[in-house]
C-alpha cells in the first residue's frame, strides 16, 4: 500500500528483495521442515505429512486468488466470506447433484467478485474498502441463506459430491491435486499469458499501463472474479470434505490469506510476486500449527502471540536479507 | 451541454467534499420520522457516547492513513490496554491511565519502527501486530475479565461534565488537537507530504522516518485511551472481546469520511462524521431490529454508496 | 529532411488525424479553446508553445485519455471518440507521453511488448522469442542491456527510448511524441532522430512536441503553434524564421526576444578561492568510483557525461540520497553526515532532482504546499505553521518563477509539466540554500521559462550561491558553468575551467578512452 | 509481561485460574441403558485409561470463564487420576474448524487412544470422526453436541441441552415478570448451533405465555459491551422493554450496565435472565440487579473420564449423556455463588 520507492535505489532494493523474499521463505521453510523432522518423532509420519498437505489445500486455494489481487496492487478482503458463503451454497446445492453443488456456489461467488471488480476497476474505489463491503455482503448473505446461520445444510453421505473432498488417490486427498493443479494453472496463466503480464503492468505502474493501452478496467474485473471464484472452489472443497455447509468457517481467512500471500514474498505494493511463493507460505503457516501442537504444552493465549511474532520474523528476516544484499 | 457537465462536475465535488455530513443529516431526519423515540437527549447521548472510542481510534487511523500506511493493531492495543488496567487501578486510576496510554504509545513505536526504519509495509507489520497482540493481553490476563470496582476511573465512561459525558468530550477535544495538527503543524503537513510523495518528502530533506514513527505512535496512544474509555463505560477489563475487529470500523469511518487510503490528505472532520455515519447506521438497524443477515447486507451498500460519493476523482 | 515536392504531396492528401472546434476545461482552467490541428501522413509535425499552453492536453485529447468537452476527432476522414488510450491504439495511434509510462518493475522486454506479446502456438507467452525480439529491437537504440533486467534499473534517458522502441514497434501510422528529447543526451538524440527518419521514410506521421528550437528545425516539416490553449499558427515550419516562431509562442515582440540571446547567462562569476562545499572520494553501488567535486561560492559548477555516467548519483551523494561506500562531504570544513538528507538541507544544500514525478512533486498537494514544503521548519515557528509567511513566501516566488496556475491552492499536478518543475525550484530556493544542485533544472521548460531559469541560475551565483549543474544540453552546460567536470563510467575523468570549456574539448573528455569504440565514431566531429 | 502480574497495584487479588471449588456435571440418570454403546459393539481395542495417551481438543482460546473452567477441569481431573502429564495431549483450535480437524488427526498421530472433544461446530467434523474411527479411538464430545452418528462416528456426547436451557429460561423469565411484559433478546453469534438451540428453546417456551412478547432479537455476538451497547439502543427505542433474556451472562452483565446507565433499576424494572452460571452475574442475582441464571456446567472432566472408564469396562454407555444442569435465582443464589465459576 506504501510505495516504498525512497529513490531509484531503494526501489532496485525493492526487486531485489522481491527475489530475496522469496528465497528467504523457502529457505525458512525447508529449515523449519527439518527442525521439525528432528525434533518431533511423529513430523515425518506419513499420516502427519498427508495432514499438512491437505489441511494446506483449502487456504491455498484463497490465497491462489489473493497472490493475482496483490500483485495487481489491490486487496481483497471477501474471500473469507466468501469461502464460507461458498461452503453453504455447495453443501445446499448437493441436494441438486453434483453439478448444481458445483456449479451453484461457482456461480454465486464469482459474481460477488465480478461486482468486487466492477466497482473498483469502473468507479475507482479503494479495493480496501470494496472488498470490505462485500465481505459484511456475503457474510450478511449467507446468513439470511441459513436462517440466521440456524439452518447448516449437510451432505448426503453417499452423494459423488464427497470424493471431491474426503477422497483420495494414491492415499492422498483429492484436495490436494486439485490445488496442485489450480497452482500449476494459475502459474501458466500469470507467467505465460498477456492477462497475466498485464496483472504485473498494473500492479507496478497503473497509469502507465492504462497509457499503454492495457484493457486494466477489464483486467482487473477478472481478477476480483477470479479471486472470488478461487474461493468458492475453496467453499466446495470444504463442504465436501465437511461433509455440510457450514456456517462458522472463513473469519479472518482473509487476513491469513494476506499474510501467507506476503510470507510468500508477493509485495504488497503490487507488481511483485509468485505463485510458488504462496504456496510456500501456507505451508509454513501450516508448519507452524503443526509444530505447536507437537510441542503440545503452550498455553492457547500464547499460540496466538507466537503466531504473530512467527509473521514479523518472517517479514523482518525477508527484509533484512534484502537490505544487506544489495550493501 | 458542457454548461451541463461543469454543473454535475460542481455537484459531485461538493458532494465529495459534504457528502458525510449530508448522509448523516439524511439518516438523522430519516430516524426522525420512522424511529420510535428516537427524539430524546438521553438517545442522542447513547449515539454520541458509542461512537466515541471508534471515532477516537478513527482520528489516529486518518492520520495513519494519510501518510498511505494502515494500522490494523488497533483493536489489539485497545485489548492490550484494558487488560493492564486492572493491573494498576490499585495505584490510583490516573496511573492505571497512563500505563495503558504508555503501552499504546510503546506498541505504536513498534510499528513505526517496522515501517519506517525496517521498511516493511504497514499492512503487514500492524497484522502481526493484530494477531499477536490480542494473545499478549490474554497472557497478561490470564484471559480473565475482571470486574473493575474503581469509583474514579468508571466515572470516565459514566459520568459528565455540564451535562455533556465525559467520553464524548474526551473524543471531542481529541477531534479538534487532530485537526489542528493537520492543519497547524509542520508535523501535519509533513505528514500529508509524505503520504502524497514519499521519495519526494525524502530529497526535501523532511524527517520521514520520525513523522511515519509519530503517526503510529499517535495512533496507539488514541487506541489505547479508547481502550480506556470502552473498558471504563464497561466497567470491566475484557481483554478477549475488547477492540475486536476496530480496525475495520475505524478504516471504515475514515474512509467514509472521504480520506482516500492512497494518502496524501487527511480529513478530520469528515473522518469524525464517519464515524458517527457508521454510529448512525448501527443505530437504526438495531432500532428497527433487523436481523443480523439483513443488518449486514445494508450496511455493506451503504458503505459502498458513501465512499463513491467521497471518492477521490482519480484515486486508485 | 523535406523536398518541396513532398510537401505538396502531403498538402494535398487527406489528414490522418484531424481535430475541429475542440474545447478542454479543467476546474479554474481552459486547457484548450477551439482548438483545430490537422496531421497528414508522412508529416512531422511540430507542436509548440509555453509551458501550460496546452500541448499535452491536445495530445491526451488525440488519444483518448481525455473527453473534449467540445469539437470532434477525426481519424482518416471519420468522426471518431476514443474512449480509452486503447482506443487510439488499436486504430494506429502511437504515443510517448511527457513523463515515461511504463511499468518499472517489469522487465524491459516486458515493457516493450507488454499487451502485445509474442506467443506459441498455444497462445502461452513465448519468452524467448520476446527476449529475442526484445534485443534486436532495442540494439537499433542503442540499449545493449539484458533485457530481462527489470526497467527501472535503467536511467531515466535509456527508459525514454524503451518507451520510444515499443511506440514505433507497434506498426503505428500516427506516432506522437511529448518532449521525447528532453531527459535525453545527445547521443541518442541522434539515435532518436535517425528513428523520424526511418519512420518518415515508411509514411508514418508524427506528432513532435519539444522546447528545443535546433531540433524542431531539423525534424520538422510543419508547425502549430498554441499559445493559453489557442491555435495562433498553424503551417509549415521552414519558412518560417525562427525569431517568427518564439514571438509566436511567447506573444511577444521580436524586437525584444532578439536582445534576450540564446541562453540567458552572463559573463565568469567572481568566485572565491576556498570551496564552500568539498566532496571527496565518493564510492558505492559500482555506480561511483572515487568521485570528488567541489564548489565555491558564487561558482557554477558542470558535470558533464554520457547517460548512466554518474552525474545524478553523485548530485544524490551530496545531499545524502545515495548509498555511499566510502567517501565525504564537507560544508564549510564540517563533515556532513553520510545518508542524512534532512540534516544535508538544513545545512543549505538544495537537489532538484531530475525526476519530477517520483522525486520531486506531492501530487496532492496545493502549489503552495509544494513550494513551501521544504522551508517549513524555518518558517513554522514551534512547529506551528504560520499561513501568513507562507502566503509571503509563495506569492514572491511565483511571480519571480512565473508560474503559472489558477492560484496557490490548485493542485501542483494540474499543472504543465514545465510549472512543476518551476515549482520544485521555488521550493528548494525557499529554502534559501547556500548550495544548489540542479540536475537536469531545465529540461521540460520552455524557451522563454528557460532563458528565466538561466538567468536566474546567472543570478542566484552572483548572490553567492554554488551551483552545480547537470544538464543534458551541452549549450547550456558550456555556456552556464565557470568550470565543468566530466564524468565517466562513475569516475571523474577531467576537469575543464575558462577558455577551455568549449564543446568540442568537453565532448573528447567525455569519449576519448570510451570502452564501447563506437562512441568515439560518435562523437568526433 | 508476566512480570507485571505479580506487580501489587492490582485491583482485587488476582484470580486463580482455576475451576473454584463448584460441583462437577453430572448426569441426570447413571442407570446405564441397554442399548448404550459397548466396547463390544465398536471392536475396539481395550486400553487402560492410567496409562493411555489421552487427547482432549479444545475448540477456542481459553479466554473465556467456559473454556478456561473446562480445560482447567478435563487437566485437574486428567492429574487427579495419575495420568502423567506428557500422557494428557491438549490442543486449541483458535475458533478454526479445520484446524480443529488437523489437531485431532495430529493428535490420533502422536499415539492418542481415547479422545475427548470440545466441537467448535455441531457439523464438520466428521473427518476427524473418520481419522478416530480408523484408529479405533472412541471419543467424547463435550459441551456441544455434533450431528454425527454416535457409537460409530463417536462415542457418546455429555454435555447439557441448550435447548432445554432455553426453555427454562423462558420459563424463570415468566416466572420473574409475573407472565406479563415485553421482552429483549439478546442473541449470541450468528450462525452459533447454541445461539439457535437456546433461542429456539426459549421462544417455543415463551409462546405459551400470552402475557408476554418479544419486541426485540438483536446480536450481541456473547460479549458484553455488544450486549451493553445494543440494550442501550433498545432501551432508547422500546422503553417499555421489562425483561431481558441474555443467552450468555456476559451479555446479560452488559444489559445490566445499560440499564444502570439509563437510570433503570436492573432486576427490578426490568428483569434479567440469563445463561452459564458465570461469577459475576450470580454475585449479581445476590445484590438483586439480577433475576436468574440458567446454568450451563463446563466442568466435564470427572464424568468424562468416568465415562470413559465405563466403555473401556465394557459397560455401555448412552447415545448422549445429559448433564443436570443448576440454576441461580433469588432463593439460592447466595448460598450457592461459590459453584458459578469464573
Ligand atoms: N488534469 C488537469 N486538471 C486541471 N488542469 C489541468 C490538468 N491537466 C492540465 N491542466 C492545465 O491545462 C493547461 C495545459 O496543460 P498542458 O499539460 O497541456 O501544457 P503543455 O503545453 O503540455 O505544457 P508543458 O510544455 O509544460 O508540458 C495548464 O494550465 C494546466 O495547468
Ligand atoms: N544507455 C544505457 N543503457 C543501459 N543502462 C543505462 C543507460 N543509461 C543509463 N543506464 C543506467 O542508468 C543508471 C543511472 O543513470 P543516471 O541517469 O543516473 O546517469 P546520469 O549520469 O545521471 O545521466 P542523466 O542524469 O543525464 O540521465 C546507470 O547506473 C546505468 O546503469
Ligand atoms: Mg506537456
Ligand atoms: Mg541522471
Amino acid at each position: 500500500m506504501t510505495a516504498q520507492s525512497a529513490t531509484p535505489v531503494t526501489e532496485r532494493n525493492a526487486a531485489l528483495a522481491g527475489v530475496l523474499q522469496r528465497q528467504g521463505a523457502a529457505v525458512v521453510l525447508v529449515l523449519g521442515i527439518a527442525a521439525a523432522w528432528f525434533a518431533f518423532p511423529r513430523f515425518g509420519s506419513p499420516d502427519n505429512l498427508r495432514d499438512l498437505a491437505l489441511q494446506s489445500s483449502f487456504l491455498a486455494v484463497i490465497a491462489l486468488g489473493m497472490t493475482f489481487v496483490i500483485i495487481s496492487g489491490g486487496i481483497d478482503l471477501s474471500v473469507g466470506s466468501n469461502y464460507a458463503l461458498g461452503g453453504v451454497l455447495a453443501a445446499y446445492g448437493a441436494q441438486y447433484g453434483l453439478v448444481v453443488a458445483i456449479l451453484l456456489p461457482l456461480a454465486v461467488c464469482s459474481l460477488i467478485g465480478f461486482v468486487n471488480g466492477l466497482l473498483i476497476a469502473r468507479t475507482g474505489m479503494a479495493p480496501f474498502i470494496v472488498t470490505l463491503a462485500s465481505l459484511l455482503f456475503a457474510r450478511g448473505l449467507l446468513l439470511a441463506l441459513t436462517s440466521e446461520g440456524a439452518t447448516t445444510y449437510k451432505v448426503d453421505a453417499g452423494s459423488a459430491f464427497l470424493w471431491l473432498g474426503q477422497g483420495t488417490i494414491f492415499g492422498i486427498g483429492v484436495p490436494v491435486y486439485l490445488t496442485l493443479v489450480l497452482f500449476a494453472l494459475g502459474g501458466l496463466l500469470l507467467r505465460r499469458t498477456r492477462f497475466g503480464q498485464s496483472v504485473f503492468a498494473i500492479g507496478g505502474a497503473e497509469q502507465s499501463a492504462l497509457l499503454m493501452g492495457l484493457p486494466v478496467a477489464r483486467t482487473k474485473i477478472s481478477l476480483y472474479t477470479l479471486s472470488g471464484a478461487l474461493a468458492g472452489v475453496a467453499g466446495i472443497l470444504t463442504a465436501a470434505y465437511l461433509q455440510s455447509g457450514v456456517t462458522v468457517i472463513g473469519v479472518g481467512t482473509e487476513l491469513d490469506a494476506i499474510s501467507v500471500v506476503v510470507i510468500g514474498g508477493t509485495l504488497l505494493t503490487g507488481g511483485a510476486g509468485t505463485i510458488v511463493g504462496t504456496l510456500v507460505g501456507v505451508l509454513l503457516r501450516t508448519l507452524i500449527q503443526n509444530v505447536i501442537n507437537q510441542i503440545g504444552t503452550l498455553d492457547s493465549n500464547y499460540q496466538t502471540v507466537v503466531s504473530g511474532a512467527f509473521l514479523l520474523v518472517v517479514v523482518v528476516i525477508q527484509r533484512l536479507l534484502a537490505r544487506s544484499r544489495t550493501r | 451541454m458542457s454548461t451541463a457537465t461543469l454543473e454535475r462536475a460542481k455537484v459531485t465535488a461538493w458532494l465529495q467534499d459534504y457528502g458525510v455530513y449530508l448522509a448523516v443529516v439524511v439518516l438523522l431526519l430519516f430516524n426522525v420520522v420512522f424511529t420510535e423515540n428516537f427524539l430524546s437527549a438521553a438517545n442522542f447521548r447513547t449515539q454520541l457516547v458509542q461512537a466515541a472510542p471508534v471515532c477516537i481510534v478513527a482520528l489516529g487511523m486518518a492520520l495513519v492513513i494519510g501518510t498511505e500506511g494502515i494500522d490494523l493493531s488497533v483493536g489489539s492495543v485497545m485489548s492490550i490496554a484494558a487488560a493492564l488496567i486492572p493491573l494498576y487501578l490499585g495505584a490510583g486510576s490516573l496511573t492505571a491511565i497512563v500505563v495503558a496510554v504508555l503501552a499504546g504509545i510503546v506498541s505504536g513505536l513498534f510499528s513505526g519502527y517496522l515501517v519506517a526504519y525496517l521498511g516493511i509495509q504497514p499492512i503487514i507489520a500492524t497484522l502481526a501486530l493484530l494477531v499477536g497482540g490480542r494473545g499478549l493481553a490474554l497472557v497478561i490476563a490470564h484471559g480473565q475479565l475482571v470486574q473493575l470496582h474503581n469509583r474514579d476511573f468508571l466515572e470516565l465512561g459514566t459520568g459528565d461534565v455540564l451535562g455533556v459525558p465525559i467520553m464524548v468530550i474526551v473524543a471531542a477535544v481529541l477531534a479538534v488537537l487532530a485537526g489542528l495538527v493537520v492543519q497547524r503543524t509542520t508535523f501535519g503537513r509533513h505528514l500529508v507530504a509524505v503520504g502524497g510523495n514519499r521519495a519526494a518528502s525524502t530529497l526535501a530533506g523532511l524527517p520521514v522516518k520520525r513523522v511515519l514513527v509519530g503517526v503510529y505512535v499517535i495512533s496507539g496512544a488514541l487506541a489505547a485511551v479508547a481502550g480506556v474509555l470502552a473498558t471504563s463505560r464497561l466497567a470491566a477489563s475484557d481483554p478477549n472481546d475488547l477492540g475486536l475487529l476496530m480496525e475495520l470500523s475505524a478504516i471504515t469511518a475514515v474512509v467514509v469520511g472521504g480520506t482516500p487510503l492512497s494518502g496524501g490528505r487527511v480529513r478530520v472532520l469528515g473522518t469524525v462524521f464517519g464515524a458517527l455515519l457508521m454510529q448512525l447506521v448501527h443505530a437504526t438497524l438495531i432500532k428497527h431490529n433487523l436481523p443480523d443477515s439483513t443488518a449486514q447486507m445494508v450496511q455493506a451498500a451503504i458503505i459502498v454508496v458513501a465512499v463513491y460519493v467521497a471518492r477521490e476523482r482519480s484515486s486508485r | 529532411m523535406t523536398a518541396a515536392t513532398e510537401e505538396d504531396v502531403a498538402m494535398t492528401t487527406a489528414p490522418v488525424l484531424e481535430v475541429t472546434g475542440v474545447t478542454k476545461r479543467f476546474p479554474g482552467t481552459l486547457a484548450l479553446d477551439d482548438v483545430g490541428f490537422v496531421l497528414r501522413p508522412g508529416e512531422v509535425h511540430a507542436l509548440v508553445g509555453e509551458n501550460g499552453a496546452g500541448k499535452s492536453t491536445l495530445i491526451k485529447v488525440l488519444t483518448g485519455v481525455y473527453q473534449p468537452d467540445e469539437g470532434e476527432v477525426r481519424h482518416l476522414g471519420e468522426p471518431v471518440t476514443f474512449k480509452r488510450p486503447i482506443d487510439a491504439q488499436r486504430a494506429g495511434i502511437s504515443t510517448i507521453y511527457q513523463e515515461v509510462n511504463l511499468v518499472p518493475l517489469m522487465s524491459i522486454a516486458g515493457n516493450v511488448f507488454l499487451g502485445r506479446e509474442p506467443r506459441t502456438r498455444t497462445g502461452l507467452v513465448d519468452w524467448s522469442k520476446m527476449y529475442a525480439e526484445a534485443r534486436e529491437l532495442l540494439k537499433g537504440y542503442g540499449i545493449d542491456d539484458d533485457v530481462k533486467r527489470p526497467l527501472h534499473t535503467l536511467g531515466v534517458g535509456a527508459q525514454q527510448m524503451v518507451a520510444l522502441a515499443r511506440a514505433v514497434s507497434t506498426d503505428a501510422k500516427v506516432v506522437i511524441m511529448d518532449e521525447p528529447t528532453s531527459s535525453l543526451e545527445p547521443r541518442e538524440v541522434e539515435t532518436l532522430f535517425e528513428v523520424l527518419n526511418r519512420l518518415h521514410a515508411e509514411g508514418i506521421a508524427i506528432v513532435y512536441v519539444s522546447h528545443r528550437m535546433d531540433e524542431l528545425y531539423r525534424v520538422c516539416d510543419s508547425v502549430t503553434v498554441l499559445r493559453d490553449g489557442r491555435v495562433v499558427h498553424s503551417g509549415p515550419l521552414k519558412p518560417l524564421p525562427r525569431i517568427e516562431l518564439v514571438s509566436l509562442m511567447l506573444g511577444r515582440e521580436i524586437r525584444q526576444i532578439r536582445e534576450e540571446g540564446v541562453t540567458a547567462f552572463g559573463e565568469e562569476h567572481d568566485v572565491e578561492r576556498e570551496p564552500l562545499l568539498k566532496a571527496e572520494g565518493l564510492s558505492g553501488l559500482r555506480k561511483l568510483h572515487d568521485v570528488s567535486v567541489s564548489i565555491r561560492p558564487g561558482e557554477v559548477v558542470g558535470l558533464a557525461g554520457l547517460l548512466g555516467s554518474g552525474r545524478s548519483e553523485t548530485a544524490r551523494a551530496i545531499v545524502g540520497a545515495f548509498p555511499l561506500d566510502g567517501g565525504s562531504v564537507l560544508l564549510a570544513g564540517k563533515p556532513l553526515k553520510r545518508g542524512k538528507i534532512a540534516q544535508a538541507v538544513r545545512a543549505g544544500i538544495a537537489l532538484l532532482a531530475e525526476d519530477r514525478k517520483t522525486d520531486g512533486i506531492i501530487p496532492n498537494l496545493s502549489v503552495r504546499e509544494n513550494i513551501v514544503l521544504a522551508a517549513l521548519p524555518t518558517l513554522s515557528p514551534f512547529g506551528l505553521v504560520s499561513k501568513a509567511k507562507q502566503d509571503k513566501i509563495v506569492k514572491i516566488f511565483m511571480e519571480r518563477l512565473r508560474i503559472k496556475a489558477a492560484g496557490p491552492e490548485q493542485k501542483v499536478s494540474e499543472l504543465s509539466g514545465g510549472n512543476q518543475q518551476k515549482v520544485l525550484l521555488a521550493r528548494w530556493l525557499a529554502t534559501g540554500p547556500k548550495i544548489l544542485l540542479l540536475d537536469e533544472p531545465t529540461r521540460g521548460i520552455d524557451v522563454g521559462a528557460k532563458a528565466e531559469v538561466q538567468a536566474l541560475i546567472d543570478e542566484l551565483a552572483q548572490e553567492g550561491l554554488g551551483v552545480l549543474l547537470i544538464s543534458s544540453e551541452l549549450e547550456e552546460l558550456i555556456d552556464g558553468s565557470d568550470r565543468v567536470v566530466v564524468l565517466r563510467d562513475g569516475s571523474a575523468v577531467g576537469e575543464l575551467t575558462g577558455d577551455r570549456i568549449t564543446e568540442e574539448n568537453v565532448l573528447t573528455a567525455i569519449a576519448a578512452e570510451s570502452t564501447g569504440g563506437d562512441n568515439d565514431v560518435h562523437r568526433h566531429p | 509481561a508476566l512480570t507485571l502480574t505479580s506487580c501489587t497495584s492490582r485491583e482485587e487479588s488476582p484470580a486463580a485460574p482455576s475451576s473454584g471449588g463448584g460441583p462437577a456435571a453430572s448426569a441426570q440418570s447413571a442407570a446405564p441403558s441397554a442399548d448404550g454403546c459397548t466396547l463390544q459393539k465398536t471392536g475396539y481395542p481395550k486400553v487402560d485409561l492410567k496409562t493411555a495417551v489421552v487427547g482432549f481438543s479444545q475448540s477456542e482460546k481459553e479466554a473465556n470463564p467456559f473454556r478456561i473452567t473446562e480445560t482447567q477441569s478435563i487437566r485437574d481431573e486428567a492429574a487427579k487420576l495419575g495420568i502423567a502429564s506428557d500422557k494428557l495431549l491438549v490442543t486449541n483450535a483458535q475458533s478454526d474448524l479445520n484446524r480443529q480437524i488437523s489437531d485431532i488427526k495430529s493428535m490420533l498421530d502422536r499415539g492418542a487412544q481415547l479422545l475427548v472433544v470440545a466441537p467448535l461446530n455441531s457439523d464438520g467434523l466428521q473427518p476427524a470422526f473418520d481419522a478416530a474411527k480408523a484408529k479405533k479411538v472412541p471419543v467424547i464430545t463435550i459441551d456441544r453436541k455434533v450431528t454425527s452418528q454416535p457409537c460409530t462416528d463417536y462415542l457418546t456426547f455429555i454435555g447439557s441441552n441448550f435447548v432445554e436451557q432455553g426453555k427454562r429460561a423462558a420459563e424463570e423469565t415468566a416466572r420473574v415478570t409475573g407472565g406479563t411484559g415485553k421482552v429483549a433478546i439478546l442473541l449470541g453469534s450468528s450462525g452459533n448451533n447454541v445461539t439457535t438451540d437456546r433461542t429456539k428453546g426459549f421462544k417455543d417456551e415463551l409462546a405459551k405465555t400470552s402475557g408476554l412478547s418479544v419486541v426485540a432479537e438483536q446480536t450481541g455476538e456473547f460479549d458484553r459491551s455488544k450486549g451493553q451497547s445494543v440494550m442501550e439502543q433498545l432501551i432508547q427505542s422500546h422503553p417499555d422493554i421489562t425483561a431481558v433474556y441474555a443467552e450468555n451472562d456476559e451479555m446479560g452483565v452488559g444489559a445490566v450496565n445499560a440499564l444502570k446507565t439509563a437510570g433503570k433499576t436492573p432486576g427490578k424494572d426490568v428483569k434479567i435472565v440469563s445463561i452459564d452460571g458465570t461469577r459475576n452475574a450470580v454475585q449479581l442475582i445476590v445484590d438483586g440487579s439480577y433475576n436468574a441464571v440458567i446454568e450451563s456446567n463446563p466442568r466435564f472432566g470427572p464424568l468424562a473420564f468416568q465415562t470413559l472408564q465405563k466403555f473401556e469396562n465394557g459397560e455401555p454407555i448412552p447415545a448422549s449423556i445429559v448433564i443436570t444442569d443448576d440454576q441461580y435465582d433469588e432463593t439460592n443464589a447466595a448460598q450457592k455463588v461459590g459453584n458459578s465459576y469464573k
